[in-house]
């Protein structure tokens, strides 16, 4: 079967004083339509470093990365942008701190600007239409956020790349973002890919779930086989840690 | 920690030779000849003659990157030529000023760097205090001075109006006071400042929190905090090292001390070249250690800081 | 402060309207008059109005500091944000360089050129600007390279936008606000230096007037007549204190956010 | 066990330069019990703590602290120096925070044990560090803390806390910065170091799943109020409260 996005042994090493250390090693993964995937990891796990490798914004030293027939490797975002968009973990600084939301939103979009669909898109996203007049230091991380989903939505792309998005927001922001991907994925057929070190959260949201750990994919499938009977060492040293925090 | 201080050096050697092509040059674009100029300046009549033999004496008909060459070798072996004025050999002389810059430099940075490290820590401990205030004030209006306005000023009540220390520095002890005072003081304000900033900069570390909750006496949080802070001040200071040569330049000529930088202020006018390129060299020389010194230093004292 | 400042600026800018005498006009007659009605800061040893002379200094000390912050701002941001924005051989190599001439020794670089192109004002504002450019280009290539990483500007990159764009839309703007707080605090700095360097002779030549040149010459002076000195050197600190004060003020601000 | 009240904050407001963060906050601390507050960012439960170490730019201004029988918020810093560490101890979030991370580990034990006239004392450092799951305790006295882990660093924080014996320890989200398996295990540890101590503790988490796992009480932090305190079970089970109710509806669990 066809899929919508696939990479295939994607590897990625950094060198930073002149220390290697593998970020990525051998990671493959694909998303369908229509769906999301999380993958979860704890820090250094190569989680964000797969998201942005795939977004375009890092280049991979190896591996494959197809959208629909097209290998787009090497390419940067400026190309992903056409089919994907990216949404970052700080919701306050994804906005220029001089810019309206309004003037934001319209600069995403590549093609003819329509206000009335912006406008739909605001209510869409659970916000009101007089929040596009502020500027980000007049919202809060949780409509900001919000925010930036429909910033991604106006660019009419079917993918989301979500880096971390609910971390750095309060515990009911967290919620409604997740209600709202969960109710954009309905009906609009949105396809996502959801990074979060977060397992508990992930279960709630994603139908296929990737553990990562050390830069490898330590296990991969749908959620609630996972999570009910995992393979992996790791995975269940995760789901013992993630047990002990719920009630 | 060895392959660095390597590449330090490597780095230094490459520094130096790239600053003495640029003085060359400098030198080589210089509106003026030397020859016609070295001979004027002897009172012999100038012919067409005389001059091209003094300029076949002085190498300058040879192709430049040879006349570099031999330069560079000559300075490396630690002679600078002699002087287009009294053809005297430059290196004793650059020697000579350069010893009694050293004193002076030295003892204005001994000074100042005692007296602001003290009156730095100090304040940033007690801040928003009255003792916090006068110095953060002293600071401000001392850094705000120009060294020859301080010398000028010193110099007409103490040298003048009180006639307490010479108008004239001897090179002698008491010829030392006025010029290490002016040198030391706008120096002073600036230190304070920047070490006051960086004590409480780094007071603001989550680690002092830490330590205080545990009851840590506050006599031990401070040395944590100085002891952090040294490699920073160092590089502070090594930043300014530039500022002191300048300054010292001024201080010397108004007090006519015999440095380096009166020297070449003497020099400037008749165009003695040697002595120029010379004070250039062993000036941008010791900058360029310096702060290589200090970097090595600051790396030591804090692993942290990247590659 | 502001309006000291401005007050400054003023007086300066229309020295020709405030000043009661022609600051070049010898006079055998009125040698170094102390101060009096027609000459509120007394004379000099050439009968030159002190008072005349100190707005007309002012005027070049002023105008030639901010020209030369002005240049060094223009000069460094541009070439900070592209070193910024684009990395690479380029931008480390301009590292380098800049590490190494941070705090270069003005004097020397003044003095070298100086001693080869003969004094000037060309040479003083040279040495002044070689180092000074550069610490306008290290503090808009470190925030270009922070904007650059920020999530705001990642966003726009999906949007295909030019470079070009992304430079004057979301760089530039925002790191107008600490570049242009360093170009405050380096016009004090600046008045020293160029003061500093017509004292020693390597700026501006006389009869022109400039505070530091008018102080080198009435030194000689001083004890038969000390107002020519000290006006224009109070005439300096106190501009000096009022900038520097200004950047202070406006740094301060700008940290407490 | 003994119901002994050992900090009594009493009808305590306290604001950072102007904001008001804390108002009229009233809670009491029984000997030798678990405390966990919970709260979102802005809350003020962290404020809550540093008032009681008495951080110099919170400004106390109505309400005390009772401890023992005296107002800490109202000691001279000298006294409070003797207070703190030996009587109440405070770990904060960031694993970094609690050591010059320049320098060894031992010679700032050496530092905070001489700051409160004690010996330094190999052996009961090394039992601490056993509990704590820390092997080799010799080589990681000897190393210092920028060198080590998240984990590590805020396992020697416990121990540093600990080596002092208080009474009470403040810990101000000592695990949100370790990834979730460094972190159950670090709370597993210092829940046996509390076994062996019975020292009280008062546990400040934004995550209530963590407080529902550990504490015997729970209070609950809204805008600057405590607005439920109660029971474990009680508060779980049973909230009173819309917030707590909110609250525990929006965290996530784990979906099998």
């Amino acid at each position: 079967m066809e899929h919508l996005l696939e990479g295939k042994k994607i590897n990625k090493t950094f060198v930073t004083k002149g220390k290697e250390t593998t970020a990525l090693s051998d990671v493959s993964f694909y998303l369908d339509e229509g769906e999301i995937l999380g993958i979860v990891g704890e820090s250094g796990s190569g989680k964000s470093t797969l998201l942005n490798v795939v977004s375009g914004l890092i280049k991979a030293d190896s591996g494959e990365l197809f959208y629909g027939e097209e290998n787009y490797i090497g390419k940067g975002p400026a190309h992903t942008g056409k089919f994907l968009r990216m949404i970052f973990q700080d919701a306050k600084s994804s906005f220029d701190p001089r810019m309206t939301m309004e003037k934001s939103l319209l600069e995403s979009r590549r093609g003819k600007q329509d206000r009335g669909e912006l406008s739909e898109l605001i209510k869409a996203v659970g916000l009101e239409e007089k929040l596009l007049s502020r500027k980000v230091s007049d919202m809060s991380g949780g409509q900001c956020q919000r925010m930036s989903i429909a910033r991604a939505l106006y660019s009419e792309v079917g993918i989301l790349l979500c880096d971390e998005i609910t971390s750095a927001v309060d515990v009911s922001s967290q919620k409604q973002v997740v209600e709202l991907l969960k109710k954009l994925n309905e009906s609009r057929k949105l396809s996502c890919i959801f990074v979060s070190h977060d397992i508990a959260l992930v279960s709630m949201l994603c139908g296929r779930i990737m553990i990562m750990k050390d830069g490898r994919c330590v296990e991969e499938g749908e959620t609630a086989a996972v999570i009910s009977d995992p393979k992996n060492e790791y995975t269940k040293l995760l789901i013992e840690s993630a047990k002990k925090q719920s009630f | 920690m060895i392959r660095s201080v390597l590449k330090k050096l490597a780095e230094i050697i490459i520094i130096l030779v790239v600053l003495s092509f640029f003085v060359f040059v400098l030198l080589y674009i210089a509106p003026g000849d030397p020859a016609e100029k070295r001979l004027t300046s002897q009172g012999i009549v100038v012919t067409k003659q005389v001059l091209d033999a003094e300029r076949e004496r002085l190498g300058l008909l040879k192709p430049f990157l040879v006349r570099y060459g031999e330069w560079l070798f000559s300075v490396i072996k630690g002679d600078f030529g002699v002087s287009f004025k009294d053809d005297m050999p430059v290196a004793p002389k650059l020697y000579k000023g350069l010893v009694n810059t050293c004193i002076l430099a030295f003892s204005s940075l001994m000074l100042s760097l005692s007296l602001s490290f003290t009156l730095g820590v100090a304040s940033a401990v007690k801040k928003d205090g009255i003792f916090d205030h006068i110095v953060r004030i002293f600071s401000f209006v001392a850094n705000s001075l120009p060294n020859f306005l301080i010398s000028v000023l010193l110099m007409y009540f103490f040298c003048i109006k009180l006639d307490i220390f010479p108008v004239i520095a001897a090179g002698d002890l008491q010829g030392l006071v006025m010029p290490v005072l002016s040198l030391a003081i706008p120096m002073t304000g600036r230190f304070t400042r920047q070490i006051r900033a960086e004590i409480l900069n780094r007071m603001n570390e989550d680690y002092v929190t830490g330590m205080k909750g545990r009851g840590v006496k506050n006599r031990y949080i401070i040395l944590n905090v100085v002891r952090n802070s040294l490699g920073h001040i160092f590089t502070i200071v090594a930043l300014q090292i530039g500022t002191l040569m300048g300054g010292s330049v001024v201080i010397e000529t108004i007090f006519r001390w015999p440095g380096i930088g009166k020297l070449v202020m003497d020099s400037i006018s008749a165009r003695d070249y040697p002595v120029i390129m010379g004070f250039v060299l062993i000036m941008g020389a010791i900058y360029v250690v310096v702060n290589s010194l200090s970097d090595v230093l600051d790396r030591t004292l804090d692993p942290r800081i990247s590659e | 402060m502001i309006v000291f400042a401005a007050a400054v600026i003023i007086m300066t800018l229309f020295a020709g309207v405030f000043a009661p005498n022609d600051p070049y006009k010898t006079s055998a007659t009125v040698i170094r008059t102390a101060p009096c009605a027609d000459y509120p800061f007394g004379t000099d040893n050439l009968g030159r109005c002190v008072f005349s002379r100190v707005l007309y200094g002012g005027r070049t000390t002023i105008a030639a500091t901010f020209f030369l912050v002005f240049v060094s701002f223009a000069i460094g941001t541009v070439i900070g944000m592209v070193c910024g924005y684009y990395g690479g051989i380029a931008d480390r190599i301009f590292m380098r360089i800049a590490d190494i001439t941070l705090g270069f020794p003005q004097m020397v670089v003044a003095i070298a050129v100086a001693g080869i192109l003969g004094a000037g004002m060309k040479g003083a504002m040279i040495a002044l600007g070689i180092t000074m450019w550069i610490s306008f280009a290290r503090l808009a290539r470190s925030h270009t390279y922070s904007i650059k990483n920020e999530a705001y500007v990642k966003t726009v990159l999906f949007t295909g936008k030019s470079d070009f764009y992304i430079i004057m839309v979301h760089i530039f703007p925002n790191l107008m606000g600490p570049v242009l707080t360093n170009a405050l605090t380096q016009i004090g700095t600046t008045m020293i230096g160029l003061s500093g360097l017509s004292f020693l002779g390597l700026g501006i030549i006389p009869p022109t007037a400039e505070w530091g040149s008018m102080i080198s010459e009435a030194r000689a002076y001083i004890q038969i007549a000390p107002w020519s000195v000290f006006y224009p050197a109070a005439a300096t600190i106190i501009t000096i204190i009022i900038f520097n004060y200004l950047g202070d003020v406006v740094m301060d601000y700008r940290e407490a956010g | 066990m003994k119901e002994k009240t050992i900090l009594n904050v009493k009808d305590l407001s306290a604001a950072y330069e102007d904001a008001e963060v804390l108002s009229s906050v009233n809670l009491s601390l029984k000997k030798g019990e678990m405390l966990c507050i919970v709260g979102e960012s802005g809350s003020g439960k962290s404020t809550l703590l540093r008032t009681v170490c008495g951080d110099a730019q919170i400004k106390v201004k109505n309400g005390c602290v009772i401890y023992g029988d005296r107002d800490i918020t109202k000691l001279k810093s000298c006294e409070r120096q003797k207070v703190l560490g030996t009587k109440i101890g405070y770990i904060q979030q960031n694993p970094w925070g609690a050591f010059n991370p320049l320098r060894p580990y031992s010679i700032q034990f050496r530092e905070t044990l001489k700051s409160h006239k004690k010996k330094y004392d190999a052996e009961k450092i090394a039992e601490l560090f056993s509990i704590l799951g820390l092997k080799d305790p010799e080589s990681i006295l000897k190393s210092r803390p920028y060198e080590m882990s998240g984990g590590m660093n805020q396992r020697i924080a416990i121990a540093a806390s600990f080596i002092l014996g208080p009474e009470l320890l403040l810990c101000d989200e000592i695990t949100s910065a370790l990834d979730v398996t460094t972190a159950s295990a670090v709370t597993d540890e210092l829940l046996k170091l509390k076994k062996e101590t019975e020292v009280t503790i008062v546990m400040v988490t934004h995550n209530i799943g963590i407080a529902a796992n550990i504490a015997d009480r729970i209070a609950i932090m809204y805008k600057g109020q405590i607005v439920e305190c109660g029971e474990r079970d009680k508060i779980i089970n049973a909230p009173e409260h819309e917030y707590t109710k909110r609250l525990l509806a929006d965290v996530p669990q784990l979906e099998y």
